[in-house]
């Protein structure tokens, strides 16, 4: 079977073990990207804790309540859902109202007053901000260029940070920067081809730094930097593509991490250590690491340290407030 | 005399209109109840071996296969026995549950998601009636679920009106998305296969800006494309109490059902309608308006389909965003085929489908991927459709009575092509 | 008496001259030239606009050609309409409107929305149309497969699966041989394969055309699905990671501006297409493989009559164009992104089927279709990048929108291949 | 090349077609098969042809056995058939046509220029005019009849089977094309013809084989009469002239004024068209197929819309009604071709009589089918109009030609009518149906309504007229009385006017 159900034998009634579950958003656990991050916490709590885990994947919206209510009735000790999807129909609402004595843990959402239901919520806009001033400052064209796979809030987050962060760099050296793509989206996540094509147009508008927002579509831009000969560089979502990718690292600058593996394994750990489950939101920040720029690996010396140092005061001008990740600049 | 019959033994017409029960039991075996019997056992006997060879327990017991061969045959026959198991629990009846409620839960379900693929099922087949072939059940249903989500949120009119007001908003949109169709075929003669095919995406690119828009969405909503929630005055209620999720949509989607099958077999549009299928030369000469009934069906179609969407929209309480087709649309072609485009077929495959959408979960967490899941479908239809090969593999079938015709149409088409740049 | 009679032929063809003028062609011309005319020119927005034919790097590089958007939008409206008034001194003569002039007002149309759209920038003519031979290069294969299918009598829905199938094996076997010529073997047996399961399932077991076509859509999409899941994705670097496969510039007529770069500067899956097209275009209207495929698509028991073997015709030509669909499928993984993604073909089978029926079972037809439609789906790149005003979902919907004009308004009443779809059963 | 069947049983499921047949064809010899509707004839070729499997017996060719597997084989052991239902690709050329499956060519691209010239010598050679260029859709039938034959030809057939080829041809093609086939016979070939028309039988064959009900009942010489062969086939004895009383004539009450249609290509296809017929008269058009008596019945019936001229019934005018309205103001309409036009094959006979008056009327209740009035009338048609059906719930198509021919006969002869359309009434129909189909005919003139016949079989129209108009490229270029001698009706046709 796929890696989902490693040690799904079919007997969930073991009740003696730790059970951790996970369904994920309209895609598979192997999006290279969100699902896989979450998903990804799991395993590595079965590989480190030893505790049994199961997912579902949903193949569209109408799953996500089946699924889930089958996970209650598989047992599950906690059951993260995957994605602000789950807010489509009230679904997650209604399934945590009605089991109140399962825990759910829900990525990208909120508690709207349930009991049971802890929100793991991400400050994208932090970090995407962080990495629009990098491409604006290691841009030679002072063009950098962005795209989303839809047009939905969780991919345009990242969009409109990276945009104020490279407006940022213009404003404060007064060099203009042409942020493209802020209204390209390809309308799905696997049309390859017009992924490219997106990239293609920027790159001819003369980008040297891409920012694709569009889970696995990031290959297609991969592509088309390759093809145009030029030096031109991509930033990577979600994970640290230059690692689980490493045969795109030549040409990624870096990733903006959503730590979703840590937090999820995070919480696993505390509940199978016998913590009590809360409701806490969990929100990742640049303050606590659950998002972040990737290293820079290959790129590290490309990367003056000039560069570093302004990174590293816009972090944390961005943790204590000073700066707006959110507002333009 | 003259006779036609060449044949001494073949009946004279007297005694054909009384039936022959040897023929009739047959009919029978060779034809649909035995045949489609076959036709799954076959399809689940691939299907152990794909779940056999992709369970991940079965492949460790390989691994050493020749020292203990054993090991592989426990484990193999554990996973298809899990795999069914989890089938039965997941679709029929849940035996693991503590209440009857509980158990009979999954049955429910199933119908639950039987419900929109008739409707949309029969929407299909009826086009495949008329000779046409509507790939755009995805758009028709999209459009019949924005239209009567709007009715249901932007409207407020009190209980029972606001939904029969809810629904009739939908039937039109997804009828006259249809319709734009059949009026294309009918004007331009532009193929119906091409335009519904592109109408799916135009329709949810529309769906998916007016649910940004406040025509549809809640502006302080976030900006994630979804419609309002509907009022409640506007929402299916549940038949069988809060516990189940079955509405009242279900029961108009069995009453679709019926009122197909009168449209199809018993009506005089619906003849006309099968007689533009079969011959639309005929029909013309008839004094059938072959363009007309490319409209009609087109748009009869889109009603039907409409239905499917007025399920998704005011069959919840909760928004919605532009997935809510979540492939009914395309499956509602592989009901209306397995189906045979007859009603009770249609019925059947449709609770058939909804079957396996209600086992996905628990035949997921019994290590069966969801891809796993869809090839079992895919081999279901192909073994159904395909009396040959069932026939060929149980030998004892008997073969259909059916003649075959050497017909040829050498006449060139009546409507002179126009010709056109 | 005798004599005189059997010397009657009938006369079909008099031509007399109360004939009625067709006046459908040159009014469609003129409303397009004068929509052109008024919205890009007159009404159009005086900005600056650049078309760009080269880049810095080319070895010869065209200066630029640097104008208002309104001027453009005014001279190109005004050749359309010449063109259109050309159209209907034909129209008055009761001749038939060359194919030349509707393809001048189409291209001045076209001149004309282009500069309004880039109508305060620039307008990088390479860019579209090398964008639009690579999006519709998966199109077009799988289109031959499916005018080939179609011509022989076989419905072929199943593109869609091919174009996977040809998409996942080209990625895989790349990666994991490291040799594209395998890899491009391999996708095109992939193709072929479904194909094979179209041909036996629908010749041999008569199971209704469109029926395994469907199932073939879910089969091949499930498979690749899980094989993606439980293979590809475990390790990517290894067995997903198969670059693409080199350009090939062809001496001295890659360094021609524009054309250079858009038609000789391409990758092997390209100029399979750029040569397929005219060849099965020849084979289908020039040999006699071709004229016994069309009698199949037309009348099977004919053929038979007279010692065609209809069945084996008729799998042998739909499996050998599943070597096509199946190439289709290369071009979207090592002709185009490299990697595999799920469910990348995204709905192109579709447009290609779309494209079979546009192009009028053609193969020339087909790909004329398949490019409109991959033009529009750059144009609507590049529109949204160029600042139009429109909303991004409202753009989407470009390359749709301009394929149901074309079949409403150019293509009309199209007749396909009568018995495609019907399986040839004798007794 | 000497043929023989031996035995010869083909089954359809429990209908057996052929049972134990025995034939012998010598050399040089032309052997008409005889037969009514269904009686098996074609079935018996399609076998020898290779095109159906034998269940039992053999086929012998000059004293060796063969066995056919598919018409490839049969061909190439010099078996050459014209098929009583055309196969020819209507949207290939002629040269296309008739190259199929033995095309001339070099490294497989097709030699044109050869092809055209082995249409043209062969066309030549026997006498017949055809544009090796034109397409098969674009030619009348009986040119198309003419295609068939050549492409038989062009393989140098040693056996020869035409399956019923005179069908759609005018007598002055008929004449040549039996004087064809007795030049092919004296070079040694053998010729298996098949017809209805006993007139061709006596003229040109050698010996008759007449089959009944799948089984040879007789063989007799040429030289037997008419009534003989025809009591052998249909087992009775058949009235072979059909006997009308003089016209009861009422009022001019069907007129056509000056009617002109173009194709949508902008040919003209009806050249100002004028004529009238009276109450209980029977017009008949004569002429040779495609000089526009489709179009006429076409434009009669509303099914071609952008005619010029009038059309009125009653005084009402018809031009510009849609088809549903014309047939609802009385108009009966037999179309030529039933397999196209007139029937739905995968309908059954009771669905298929009841196809034109679905709208309203007897046949429905309300929005529904009246399914009892549905059966009664089909049961009643089945009677009235002796259709040999195993039930009304028999899907048309699988009836024998003659018998959909009554189907649609009963159809439009079954109800009020105010003007019968009646185009080739008989076309494949046995001589004990002829004499039936005609005899109702009469009995609607004789009910004191116009008819009006297009027919390209002189007999025919000699027979039921009342009056005759021949046409001649889309004019009406004549109107003579029935009494008219057919030497002056041929020339007519040929477009002589004195
Ligand atoms: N020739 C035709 N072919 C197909 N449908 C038709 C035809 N004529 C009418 N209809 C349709 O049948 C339905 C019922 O028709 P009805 O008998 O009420 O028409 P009607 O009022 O007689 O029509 P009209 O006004 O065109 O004469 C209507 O939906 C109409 O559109
Ligand atoms: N493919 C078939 N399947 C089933 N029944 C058939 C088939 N072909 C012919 N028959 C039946 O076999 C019988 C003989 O038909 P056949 O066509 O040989 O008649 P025929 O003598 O040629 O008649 P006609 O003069 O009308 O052409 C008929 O009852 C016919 O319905
Ligand atoms: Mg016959
Ligand atoms: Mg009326």
């Amino acid at each position: 079977g796929a890696a989902p159900e490693d040690d799904a034998s079919g007997s969930p009634a073991a009740d003696t073990d730790f059970l951790a579950c996970a369904v994920s958003d309209e895609g598979s656990w192997n999006d290279k990207s969100f699902n896989e991050a979450a998903y990804g916490g799991l395993v590595k709590a079965e590989d480190e804790l030893g505790v049994e885990i199961q997912g579902l994947e949903s193949s569209s919206g109408e799953d996500f309540e089946p699924n889930l209510t089958a996970m209650v009735e598989a047992g599950c000790d906690v059951t993260f859902a995957v994605g602000f999807n789950f807010s489509i129909n009230d679904v997650m609402t209604n399934v945590a109202n009605d089991n109140p004595d399962a825990h759910f843990v829900w990525i990208d959402g909120w508690n709207s007053g349930e009991t049971n239901l802890k929100p793991i919520q991400y400050s994208m806009a932090e970090s995407s901000f962080l990495a629009g001033y990098l491409a604006a400052a290691y841009s030679t064209t002072k063009t950098v260029g962005t795209y989303g796979g839809m047009d939905i809030d969780a991919v345009t987050v990242f969009m409109k940070g990276f945009e104020n962060g490279a407006k940022y760099y213009e404003k404060e050296t007064g060099t203009p920067v042409t942020v493209v793509g802020m209204t390209d989206f390809v309308g799905d996540f696997e049309n390859t081809g017009l992924a490219k094509s997106i990239s293609e147009g920027q790159l001819t508008a003369g980008a040297d730094v891409i920012f694709p927002v569009a889970g696995g579509l990031f290959t297609a831009t991969a592509e088309a930097i390759r093809e145009s000969g030029g030096n031109a560089v991509m930033l990577g979502v979600d994970k640290d593509i230059a690692v689980t990718q490493p045969e795109l690292a030549d040409i990624t600058l870096t990733s903006v991490e959503k730590r979703m593996t840590q937090a999820v394994f995070d919480v696993i750990q505390a509940l199978a250590d016998g913590e009590a489950f809360d409701i806490e939101p969990y929100i990742g920040t640049l303050a606590n690491d659950g998002t972040a720029l990737s290293s820079f690996g290959e790129f590290d010396d490309k990367v003056s340290d000039e560069i570093k140092t302004k990174l590293d005061e816009l972090k944390a001008g961005i943790i204590d407030g000073s700066i707006d990740p959110l507002a333009a600049p | 005399m003259s006779t036609a019959q060449a044949a001494p033994q073949a009946p004279t017409p007297a005694e054909a209109g009384r039936p022959r029960w040897n023929d009739v039991l047959h009919d029978i075996a060779a034809g649909g109840f035995v045949r489609t019997i076959a036709a799954v056992i076959l399809s689940l006997a691939v299907a152990s071996i794909l779940i056999v060879f992709t369970n991940d327990d079965v492949l460790g017991t390989l691994s050493y296969f020749f020292s203990r061969p054993g090991d592989f045959f426990v484990a193999a026959g554990q996973a298809i026995g899990n795999a069914y198991a989890a089938l039965f629990r997941g679709a029929i009846y849940n035996y693991t549950a503590t209440s009857f409620e509980a158990g009979i839960r999954p049955l429910v379900e199933s119908l639950r998601f039987a419900g929109p693929l008739i409707a949309a099922g029969l929407g299909v087949a009826l086009t495949f009636r008329a000779g046409l072939f509507n790939i755009g059940g995805q758009g028709q249903l999209v459009m019949g679920a924005i239209w009567s989500a709007w009715a249901s949120f932007q409207l407020h009119l009190p209980w029972g009106l606001h939904l029969i007001v809810a629904m009739i908003f939908g039937f039109v949109g997804a009828g006259l998305w249809a319709g734009i169709a059949g009026f294309l075929k009918a004007k331009t003669g532009a193929h119906e296969v091409i335009v519904t095919i592109m109408m799916n995406y135009i329709a949810v690119s529309l769906a998916t800006y007016l649910m940004r828009t406040p025509v549809l969405h809640d502006m302080d909503g976030g900006n994630n494309p979804t419609t309002r929630p509907p009022d409640e005055t506007a929402v299916f209620p549940r038949i069988l109490g809060e516990g189940f999720d079955l509405r009242v949509s279900f029961i108009l989607c069995l009453v679709a059902v019926i009122v197909y099958w009168w449209l199809m077999e018993r009506s005089s549009l619906g003849f006309r309608l099968r007689m533009v299928g079969l011959n639309p030369d005929a029909a013309r000469a008839a004094g059938v308006n072959v363009g007309r009934m490319y409209i009609t069906a087109m748009v009869l179609s889109g009603l039907f389909i409409g239905l499917a969407g007025i399920n998704q929209s005011l069959g919840r309480d909760g928004n919605f965003g532009p997935g809510i087709d979540s492939g009914i649309g395309f499956d509602a072609i592989t009901v209306a085929l397995l189906g045979s485009s007859t009603a009770p077929g249609v019925l059947l495959a449709g609770i058939l489908f909804g079957m396996f959408r209600a086992a996905s979960p628990t035949m997921q967490l019994a290590d069966v991927s969801p891809e796993i899941l869809g090839v079992i479908q895919g081999l279901i239809v192909l073994f159904i459709a395909a009396p040959p090969l069932v026939r060929a593999i149980f030998r004892f079938l008997p073969k259909p009575r059916e003649v075959t015709e050497l017909n040829t149409r050498s006449k060139p088409q009546l409507e002179a092509k126009e010709e056109v740049q | 008496m005798s004599a005189v009679a059997t010397h009657i032929e009938p006369e079909v063809t008099q031509v007399a001259s109360l004939a009625p003028r067709k006046w459908r062609t040159p009014v469609l011309l003129a409303i397009v030239a004068g929509v052109a005319l008024i919205a890009f020119g007159l009404l159009g927005r005086d900005e600056p606009v650049r078309f760009v034919w080269s880049n810095a790097a080319d070895s010869i590089v065209l200066p630029a050609l640097e104008s208002t958007s309104r001027l453009v939008g005014i001279v190109t409206g005004l050749i359309a309409a010449i063109a259109a008034g050309a159209s209907f001194w034909y129209a008055a003569n009761r001749r038939k409107v060359p194919v030349w002039i509707i393809l001048i007002v189409g291209l001045a149309f076209l001149a004309g929305l282009v500069a309004w759209v880039g109508a305060g920038g620039n307008v990088p003519v390479v860019f579209l149309l090398t964008g639009a031979i690579a999006l519709s290069t998966p199109i077009v294969l799988g289109g031959l497969a499916g005018v080939l299918g179609e011509r022989v009598g076989i419905v072929n829905i199943a593109i869609e699966a091919q174009l996977l199938a040809g998409a996942f094996v080209a990625a895989f076997v790349a990666s994991s041989t490291g040799s594209y010529l395998v890899a491009l073997i391999a996708a095109m047996v992939a193709g072929s394969l479904v194909s094979v399961i179209l041909a036996v399932f629908s010749i041999r077991y008569l199971v209704d055309q469109v029926v395994v076509g469907v199932v073939l859509i879910g089969l091949v999409s499930a498979i690749t699905n899980f094989l993606y899941s439980s293979v590809l994705s475990q390790n990517s670097a290894a067995l997903n990671n198969p670059g693409t496969l080199p350009r090939i510039a062809i001496p001295f007529l890659a360094d021609i501006p524009v054309l250079g770069p858009v038609v000789f500067n391409q990758r092997i899956t390209t100029y399979l297409m750029f040569i397929l097209v005219p060849l099965v275009w020849f084979i289908l209207f020039r040999t006699k493989w071709g004229l016994r495929i069309r009698a199949l698509g037309e009348h099977p028991l004919a053929a038979d009559t007279v010692g065609i073997n209809v069945n084996r015709w008729r799998f042998w030509t739909v499996s050998l164009a599943g070597l096509i669909a199946g190439l289709g499928g290369a071009a979207l993984t090592i002709g185009a992104v490299g990697p595999f993604v799920r469910e990348m073909s995204a709905g192109q089978g579709f447009i290609a089927l779309a494209a079979v029926i546009l192009g009028r079972w053609n193969p020339w037809g087909m790909a004329a279709a398949a490019l409109l439609f991959g033009f529009s789906s750059n144009f609507r790149v590049w529109a949204g990048q160029a600042g139009s005003a429109l909303p991004p979902d409202l753009i989407e919907m470009t390359p749709y929108v301009v394929t149901i004009i074309a079949v409403a308004v150019v293509a009309g009443r199209v007749i396909g291949p009568k018995a495609a779809g019907k399986p040839y059963i004798k007794e | 090349m000497k043929l023989e069947l031996r035995g010869i049983t083909k089954r359809f499921g429990s209908l057996v077609a052929n049972d134990a047949i025995s034939i012998t064809v010598e050399s040089g010899q032309i052997h008409a098969l005889l037969g009514e509707n269904g009686a098996g004839k074609s079935t018996l070729m399609n076998v020898l042809f290779g095109l159906y499997q034998a269940d039992e017996g053999e086929i012998l060719l000059d004293g060796v056995p063969q066995h056919f597997s598919g018409p490839g084989q049969a061909m190439s052991a010099g078996i050459g058939m014209v098929h009583q239902h055309f196969m020819l690709i209507p949207v290939f050329t002629v040269a296309e046509n008739i190259m199929l499956g033995h095309e001339p060519t070099r490294a497989g691209v097709i030699n044109l220029p050869e092809a055209r010239r082995r249409v043209r010598e062969i066309s030549e050679r026997f006498g017949f005019h055809i544009d090796p260029d034109a397409l098969v859709e674009d030619l009348p039938v009986g040119a198309q009849q003419r295609v068939e034959i050549i492409k038989a030809l062009s393989r140098e057939a040693k056996v020869l089977v035409l399956d019923e080829p005179t069908a759609v041809l005018t007598p002055q093609e008929t004449d040549e094309l039996m004087a064809t086939m007795r030049r092919l016979a004296e070079h040694g070939t053998s010729i298996v013809f098949i017809t209805h028309k006993l007139r061709e039988v006596k003229a040109v064959a050698d010996t008759i084989t007449v089959i009944r009900l799948g089984k040879v009942v007789g063989e007799a010489p040429p030289s037997a009469s008419t009534d003989e062969l025809a009591a052998l086939m249909v087992g009775r004895d058949v009235e072979l002239t059909v006997h009308k009383d003089a016209p009861k004539l009422g009022d001019e009450v069907f007129v056509v004024r000056d009617l002109t249609l173009f194709s949508p290509a902008g040919v003209r296809q009806l050249d100002d068209v004028s004529f009238s017929i009276r109450e209980g008269e029977v017009l008949a058009i004569a002429g040779v197929q495609g000089n526009g008596q489709t179009e006429l019945t076409e434009t009669i019936v509303g099914l071609r819309d952008k005619a010029r001229g009038s059309i009125t019934l009653h005084g009402k005018e018809l031009v510009s009604e849609d088809v549903r309205h014309v047939l609802e103001s009385g108009v009966g309409f037999v179309p030529e071709d039933r397999t196209v036009d007139g029937l739905v094959a995968e309908f059954s006979v009771a669905e298929n009589l009841m196809i034109d008056r679905s709208f309203s009327g007897p046949f429905t209740k309300g929005p529904s089918i009246d399914f009892a009035h549905r059966d009664r009338f089909a049961e009643q048609a089945i009677t009235d109009f002796d259709i040999r059906t195993p039930s009304r719930d028999t899907l048309v198509g699988r009836l024998s030609g003659g018998n959909q021919q009554k189907v649609v006969l009963a159809r439009e002869l079954g109800r009020d009518l105010k003007l019968l359309v009646a185009s080739q009434p008989t076309r494949g129909v046995d001589v004990g149906s002829i004499e039936f189909i005609h005899e109702r005919i009469i009995a609607v003139r004789d009910s004191g309504v116009p008819v009006l016949i297009i027919s390209t079989e002189l007999d025919e129209v000699i027979a039921l007229a009342d009056r005759i108009a021949v046409m001649y490229r889309g004019a009406i270029i004549d109107i003579v009385p029935a009494d008219t001698p057919r030497e002056k009706l041929g020339r007519l046709m040929a477009g002589v006017t004195e």
